[in-house]
């Protein structure tokens, strides 16, 4: 019989996150799985709830996108009670039972804001007047990002960042706060970069710093993380100077991996790890054409 | 029979319409697993809304029970986890720092007649604020009691169990039906709900009501922050956003009016089962898109809203009209 | 009381002179935090500033500030703007995207609003659901519809036109404020050069008694959410405008709550009744001129909500001890 | 009854109190003595009700202090006021529909098993109290679907089971009728005779001399005398309170025979089930109605359904309006308004006046809606139109845009009526138009309504007052349980015969 797996996804909040829905379904297709997703609109309860009802529901397989890292102990408990292999996808959990899940399969976020800030040293000879545009207050991809790219950029003394504030991971969110990065800062003159949580802050930016005529990916350098389509094409514009994407087919490899192990048990490895790849403009108008059709 | 009872009977055979119209639909629905699971995962949105209903009754609104949620998680887990403060020691302490909480709103409801909407919408940033400024990480709470909780859950016939948190909330819903109908301060909730200055006027102790209607309404969130910690073992900054509204939606549809005077606690149970009822039936569908998911809740929310004012409609045709 | 304490007391019972009193108070800590918060000059022939911005960025809260003031007024409340916004914004893009002429777009955006604005009218005064949570069902809704519309992408656009809504200038005065100022104009005379605003507040304040007075309860409230939900679109259609997007997800999102807040400070009361429009944008602007500040003064991010509760809260004490003096 | 000179048991000794623009109390006395009624009189805003609230701690004070049994008291609010034995009935009828009467009777004092409320026992009581005052009612059934007046002898039940020495009524027998006044009188005998005091107002002077012992007359704020009552001829009494004369003429009208016009409107088989039975009802041009029952009857049901605020059953010859011989129909008030009806109703506080808008909003308010809401009446002429009825309604307030819930009962009713006067009705229905309103208004309003009629205009009149009724009304339309059961008119319109007709 066709294999049953139960997705619980965060949301849409991000076109990101649409994208990751998106490629699910596709590799669900292409594997001949029976994917249900459950949309728990970002809230924990309704992922916990998504899973119990899977469980009730006897699927095979469990893909979980953890809204946050805490507090799935319990609910994969009676997963692993009732034997549903359950697999994390994009996010680790911060759990002392690692036995509770099968496999994860994540990029690492601290890594990837690492990669963003050598490459940001590497655009200013280690010397900028960084502004940050912080995803959400709390969640962990900001403190992951912010934490990693603080790493990279702690070997430079001349690299600070000078403001942060919390643009929320949105366009407008981004234009907001960079509006007033740019007047806090004389006009934009103080600024020599802006380190963006997202791309779609990133792309706000942009904006914001082209209504105080200067000229983003010069005047001030642009680089955010995601890796989305827009961001391809604001470099190819000049207007960014850096992305780090992360990959939107998490679900692939988790069904590759859960396929094996119902049909000849392999055991697959705990941290299925996607790759984190820097992308600059110089490829940039070549790699829009390639992923536009995945969002 | 009295009229302000037939809302309520009219929400739990809209309750029961749509229990079976699930059922018919999805062949593992009718058991006691979905039971017992409805009722944990509802537990805290039942804990809460039972404060709400106080709230809604007085003609009040709290806006500020998510936040009050949230920091009552983090709290919990710093202290526990971090702090290696015994639960048994954090959980009275958390609880009388959120019922103080509520007691200020009220306390600025009352002498200063600020709009509670307004004054709980501030709680509520405040809160949430706090909950950053503890922290921003959020932490597993791995103390034993948490790790055993679920021991002492009972088994239900089937595959059903009732966990602890859904025994605390059965609890709080009894507890909070014999005070709103057997208690004075019940009563005063319903004479303030009715019209705040004839109570006034009838000798209902106006202050110390309001005061103690958010502390209560606050002293549940911080309950209902406490299950959610068992529901995750964990306290994180951004959990129960929106869930203000959740509550507000399960208290009204459970017949209580936003205007005040009018509404039970057990009605909002029952809209606390219908809000789960809605998740549950999307859950089971599984193949609604994050926007058809959406639409889906307005709809189906939609759809008993209007069937409980069609039937009230049709049962005020039954009894004498009172005018429009 | 000596002379000039009465003095002072006659100048405090003026309305509104909390408002001003609170604006210049918020004014004031944002020139505190930012001594540049007041300089103002000319970027690609179009003001640029602090100052400005607070009035930009404040344009779509003014505008639902206006069509919520009659929505409160009337007693009513509408937590659908904001996905009322998406939805406008969703509209538009993506019929520019498909080549139609810009005027269809906005007048499509608008009537979007515009449905919305009656749905939420038929429930609350045909059908008689609680406002809070008929609006609720349109929250939830509107925001998937939006989604459903831009198939939960961020559908981008590079007409000229449209994007000049968002981030154009006018004799140097950024569109968005131009806008808002118009539909403030327009709504002023809506309800103040009709009898609409007489009957919005007579319906609020007593609807029984309105009603026998021959005031048509449900008239009014319908018309009260159609404006709100026109008002809400103008704002979408704006705030896609100025991120060359629509956003479903996260356009307007939480804005309501910035509009009611905006209107309790703006003087209008939860209850129905009596309601101010000028005042109503006071009372945005000062949420927005709280935001900018926010933003200026350098403050880590798990403060800003802190920020913002302990303001708000300290205009309107301020706002209650005047009353009760 | 022996009255000597004692000390008084309650004094309040020079009570000022000022709102915005009116200063509602200027250094008031008045003495209340144990055993004893006292008539609080004055006209409409004189400041009776005001000093009520000053008293039981409801709003403050800006001087003047109470002594209650030689020890000065300062109630800060009811509580207070009721544990130092002094219970209210304040004007607004002010209890809680949405609660049951139980509830109403006991709230804060319930009876209390195992520290829980004890409802059976609750239920118990309230039925014997209601029981005492005649009532037949369902205790636990919500107030709010009883009548004004069942509500207001409800409130009179709390607070005189609440007071132990003082109990102050305001108004109280406003929409009673002539039964439950006597009922009401023989308890406030009882607790005159078991040494309580008790403060009355009223503008019934019949009442006054009934009832009281002594009376203290307000005017514009200020105490104008305090007599004992059997020293104080009604013709002084008026006097007093107006300070001028009042003709007896004003008082009792002589009922000019009205030559009766042709019919004006005529309702057939006009009715709704459970509601009111179907009834045939005709006003001829320039002819008044009266309508007369006891309470419950139908009076204001009959003016519901008149008005459209009901929606009379249609059908099979059923639910016929004609204007003017012309058949049409009316299913909601501004269909009503459109036909030239007018409607003022029982209920002031919640269905009449919109007490945040002015009271030149509230004048003007349907004639505005009758224009509708894109005609808007220009502002000079809304003020001239508020002005020109505040003055010839005499409607005390400081000005015309002083919201209208700050003016005293009397004064809302008159701006009530001019709310009506000014759309030029042709069928005007006053539930109990005089309810709250003084001597001298009284008067001023019956003549206005004769000249009205002299007009042309026609009128239906719900009034517990027979004398008042009997005063102008060409034909009287007699209810009893939902039910048109009599019509009387020419030289049968008289108490006696209206009395034995509603009792037949
Ligand atoms: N809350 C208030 N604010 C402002 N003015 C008030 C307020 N309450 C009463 N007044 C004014 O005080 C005066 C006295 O009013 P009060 O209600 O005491 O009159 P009253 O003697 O009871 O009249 P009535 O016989 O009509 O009931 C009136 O002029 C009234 O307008
Ligand atoms: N004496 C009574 N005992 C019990 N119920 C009563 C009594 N009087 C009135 N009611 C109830 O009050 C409700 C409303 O009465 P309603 O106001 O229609 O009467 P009405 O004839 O207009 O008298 P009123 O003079 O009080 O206006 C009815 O439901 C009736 O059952
Ligand atoms: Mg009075
Ligand atoms: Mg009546």
């Amino acid at each position: 019989a066709e294999m049953v797996v139960g997705f619980a996804q965060v949301g849409s909040e991000s076109g990101w996150r649409a994208a990751e829905t998106k490629t699910a379904k596709l590799r669900a297709h292409q594997d001949k799985v029976n994917l249900r997703i459950s949309d728990a609109q970002q809230k924990q309860e309704n992922e916990i709830k998504a899973i119990r009802s899977f469980v009730a529901q006897g699927v095979d397989g469990i893909l979980l996108a953890p809204v946050v890292a805490t507090g799935w102990d319990s609910v994969l408990r009676e997963a692993r009670d009732a034997k549903v292999p359950v697999f994390l996808l994009d996010r680790q959990i911060d759990t002392s039972d690692p036995t509770l899940y099968t496999a994860a399969v994540t990029s690492d976020t601290v890594l990837e804001g690492h990669m963003i800030g050598d490459h940001l040293a590497k655009l200013t000879n280690n010397k900028c007047r960084i502004v940050e545009l912080q995803g959400t207050v709390g969640s962990s991809p900001a403190i992951n990002r912010k934490k990693g790219f603080e790493e990279a950029i702690a070997a430079h003394p001349d690299m600070k960042i000078v403001r942060s504030q919390s643009g929320d991971f949105t366009r407008s969110g981004g234009k907001t706060v960079m509006e007033s990065f740019i007047k806090a800062e004389d006009g934009g003159k103080n600024i020599c970069a802006v380190f963006a949580h997202n791309d779609d802050m990133g792309i706000g930016a942009i904006q914001a710093i082209k209504e105080a005529g200067l000229k983003p990916g010069k005047d001030i350098l642009v680089v955010s993380i995601d890796g989305v389509p827009d961001m391809f094409k604001a470099m190819a514009n000049g207007e960014a100077n850096g992305t780090v994407e992360l990959s939107p087919d998490m679900a692939g490899p988790a069904l590759k991996a859960l396929i094996a192990l119902k049909s000849n048990g392999t055991e697959p490895q705990k941290w299925i790890k996607t790759p984190s790849t820097l992308y600059t403009p110089a490829t940039a108008a070549a790699e829009y054409k390639r992923r536009a059709p995945l969002y | 029979m009295r009229g302000s009872l037939v809302p309520l009977l009219i929400t739990v055979g809209v309750f029961l319409a749509g229990t079976l119209a699930c059922s018919l639909e999805f062949p593992h629905f009718a058991s006691t697993l979905v039971l017992g699971d409805t009722l944990t995962d509802n537990a805290f949105l039942g804990v809460v809304a039972v404060g709400m209903t106080f709230v809604i009754i007085s003609g009040g609104i709290d806006l500020s029970v998510g936040s009050v949620i949230a920091f009552t998680c983090v709290f919990l887990a710093l202290a526990i986890q971090r702090h290696h403060v015994s639960p048994w020691l954090a959980f009275p302490a958390i609880l009388a720092i959120t019922a103080g909480y509520g007691a200020g709103m009220g306390a600025l409801i009352h002498y200063f007649r600020i709009p509670p909407f307004i004054t709980t919408l501030a709680g509520m940033f405040l809160a949430r604020g706090l909950c950053f400024v503890l922290t921003t990480d959020s932490i597993p709470i791995s103390h034993p009691l948490y790790q055993h909780l679920y021991l002492y859950a009972i088994d239900l016939p089937g595959r059903g169990k009732l966990s602890v948190i859904a025994m605390i909330m059965l609890a709080v819903v009894a507890v909070g039906m014999v005070i709103a109908h057997r208690t004075r301060f019940g009563a005063n909730v319903y004479a303030m709900g009715g019209n705040r200055v004839s109570a006034e006027m009838m000798g209902v102790p106006v202050a110390r009501t309001t005061i103690m209607i958010y502390m209560l309404s606050s002293g549940l969130a911080g309950l209902a922050g406490i299950v959610f910690s068992f529901y995750t073992s964990a306290g994180s900054s951004l959990a129960a956003t929106g869930v203000e509204l959740d509550t507000i939606a399960a208290v009204v549809i459970g017949g209580t009016l936003l205007s005040g005077g009018q509404g039970y606690v057990i009605g909002t149970f029952v809209g606390v089962l219908i809000q789960g009822l809605i998740q549950t039936y999307i859950t089971f569908d599984g193949t609604l898109s994050s926007w058809w998911t959406k639409i889906a809740v307005g709809i189906l929310l939609f759809g008993f809203i209007a069937l409980q004012r069609g039937l009230a409609i049709l049962s005020a045709r039954g009894t004498r009209a009172v005018a429009a | 009381m000596s002379a000039t304490s009465a003095r002072l007391t006659r100048l405090t019972n003026i309305p509104g002179s909390a408002q001003l009193a609170a604006l210049a108070a918020v004014l004031l800590g944002n020139w505190l935090v930012f001594p540049g918060f007041f300089n103002i000059r000319m970027v690609d022939g179009r003001l640029f500033g602090s100052v400005i911005d607070v009035l930009n960025r404040g344009a779509p809260v003014v505008l639902l500030s206006l069509g919520m003031t009659l929505v409160i007024a009337t007693g009513g409340i509408d937590l659908s703007v904001g996905a009322v916004m998406a939805i406008s914004g969703a509209v538009a893009a993506t019929l520019i995207n498909a080549g139609t002429p810009l005027v269809l777009v906005v007048a499509a955006a608008l009537g979007a609003g515009l449905l919305c604005g009656l749905w939420n009218g038929i429930l609350v005064a045909l059908l008689r659901i609680q406002p809070i949570v008929a609006t609720l069902i349109l929250m939830v809704a509107g925001r998937g519809i939006a989604q459903l519309i831009t198939a939960g992408e961020i559908v981008t656009f590079d007409d000229r036109g449209l994007i000049a809504l968002g981030t154009g200038a006018l004799l140097a005065i950024p569109v968005p404020i131009l806008i808002a100022a118009g539909t403030f104009a327009l709504t002023t005379l809506l309800v103040r050069g009709t009898a609409l605003g007489l009957f919005i507040e007579a319906v609020g304040a007593n609807e029984r008694a309105s009603a026998y007075a021959g005031v048509s309860a449900r008239v009014v409230k319908i018309a009260a959410y159609v404006w709100s939900g026109l008002c809400a679109a103008i704002a979408g259609i704006i705030a896609a405008a100025d991120i060359q997007g629509a956003d479903a997800n996260n356009a307007g999102l939480w804005l309501e709550l910035d509009a009611i807040l905006a209107v309790v400070v703006g003087g209008t009361s939860l209850l129905g009744g009596r309601f101010s429009l000028p005042l109503a944008v006071a009372g945005a602007i000062i949420i927005q001129a709280m935001n900018t500040g926010i933003l200026l003064s350098g403050l880590k991010p798990e403060f800003n909500l802190i920020v913002k509760a302990v303001v708000v809260m300290a205009v309107l004490l301020l706002q209650s001890v005047r009353r009760r003096d | 009854m022996q009255v000597p000179e004692r000390k008084p048991l309650l004094s309040i000794e020079g009570l000022t109190k000022t709102y915005p623009g009116v200063r509602a109390l200027d250094a008031v006395d008045l003495h209340l003595y144990a055993g004893e009624v006292h008539a609080l009189l004055g006209e409409n805003g004189a400041g009776k009700s005001t000093l009520i609230k000053v008293l039981t701690g409801l709003t403050g004070r800006d001087s003047g202090r109470f002594v209650l049994d030689g020890q000065e008291i300062s109630p800060a609010n009811v509580i207070q006021a009721t544990a130092l034995g002094i219970g209210t009935v304040y004007q607004e009828v002010n209890l809680l529909g949405n609660m049951s009467v139980a509830d109403n009777l006991f709230l804060g004092r319930q009876p209390m098993r195992l520290g829980f409320v004890d409802k059976r026992r609750m239920r118990q009581q309230a039925a014997q109290i209601v029981a005492k005052y005649g009532l037949k009612i369902d205790v636990a059934a919500p107030l709010g679907q009883l009548s004004v007046a069942v509500q207001q002898i409800i409130a009179i039940a709390r607070a005189v089971d609440l007071s132990a020495r003082v109990l102050i009524l305001d108004e109280p027998t406003a929409s009673l009728d002539t039964q439950e006044v006597a009922l009401l009188f023989d308890v406030m005998r009882q607790l005159r005779e078991r040494g309580m005091a008790i403060v009355f107002v009223t503008h019934f002077l019949d009442q006054v001399y009934a009832i009281s012992d002594r009376i203290t007359v307000l005017r514009n704020g200020r105490r104008v005398a305090e007599r004992l009552t059997r020293e104080l001829p009604r013709i002084d009494l008026v006097q007093m309170m107006l300070g001028h004369e009042l003709s007896e003429t004003a008082l009792h009208r002589h009922k000019p025979e009205n030559e009766a016009g042709e019919t004006l409107v005529r309702f057939e088989k006009y009715g709704k089930r459970r509601y009111m039975a179907p009834f045939d009802l005709s006003v001829r041009r320039g002819e008044i109605v009266g309508v007369a029952g006891l309470l419950g009857s139908g009076r204001t049901e009959t003016a519901k359904l008149v008005f459209g605020i009901e929606r009379a059953e249609t059908g099979s010859g059923r639910g016929l309006v004609s204007i003017d011989g012309k058949p049409t129909h009316i299913r909601s008030p501004r269909e009503a308004i459109r036909r030239g009806f007018g409607y003022c109703p029982e209920e002031r506080k919640t269905e009449g006046i919109v007490g945040s808008l002015s009271v030149r909003e509230n004048i003007i308010l349907a004639l505005q809606a009758r224009r509708g809401w894109l005609r808007r009446m220009p502002r000079r002429q809304t003020d001239e139109i508020a002005a020109r009825y505040i003055r010839m309604l005499d409607i005390r307030t400081p000005d015309a845009e002083r919201a209208i819930q700050f003016l005293s009962g009397g004064n809302q009713q008159k701006a009530l009526l001019a709310r009506w006067l000014v759309t030029e009705p042709r069928f005007l229905i006053l539930d109990e138009p005089t309810r709250g309103i003084d001597v001298g208004a009284h008067a001023e309003i019956i003549r206005l309504i004769e000249r009205l009629c002299a007009d042309g205009l026609s009128l239906l009149v719900i009034s517990s007052e027979l004398d008042e009724i009997t005063a102008y009304a060409d034909r009287v339309v007699i209810l009893r349980d939902r039910a048109h059961v009599a019509e009387l008119s020419g030289s049968d319109v008289t108490t006696s015969k209206i009395m034995t007709t509603i009792a037949a």
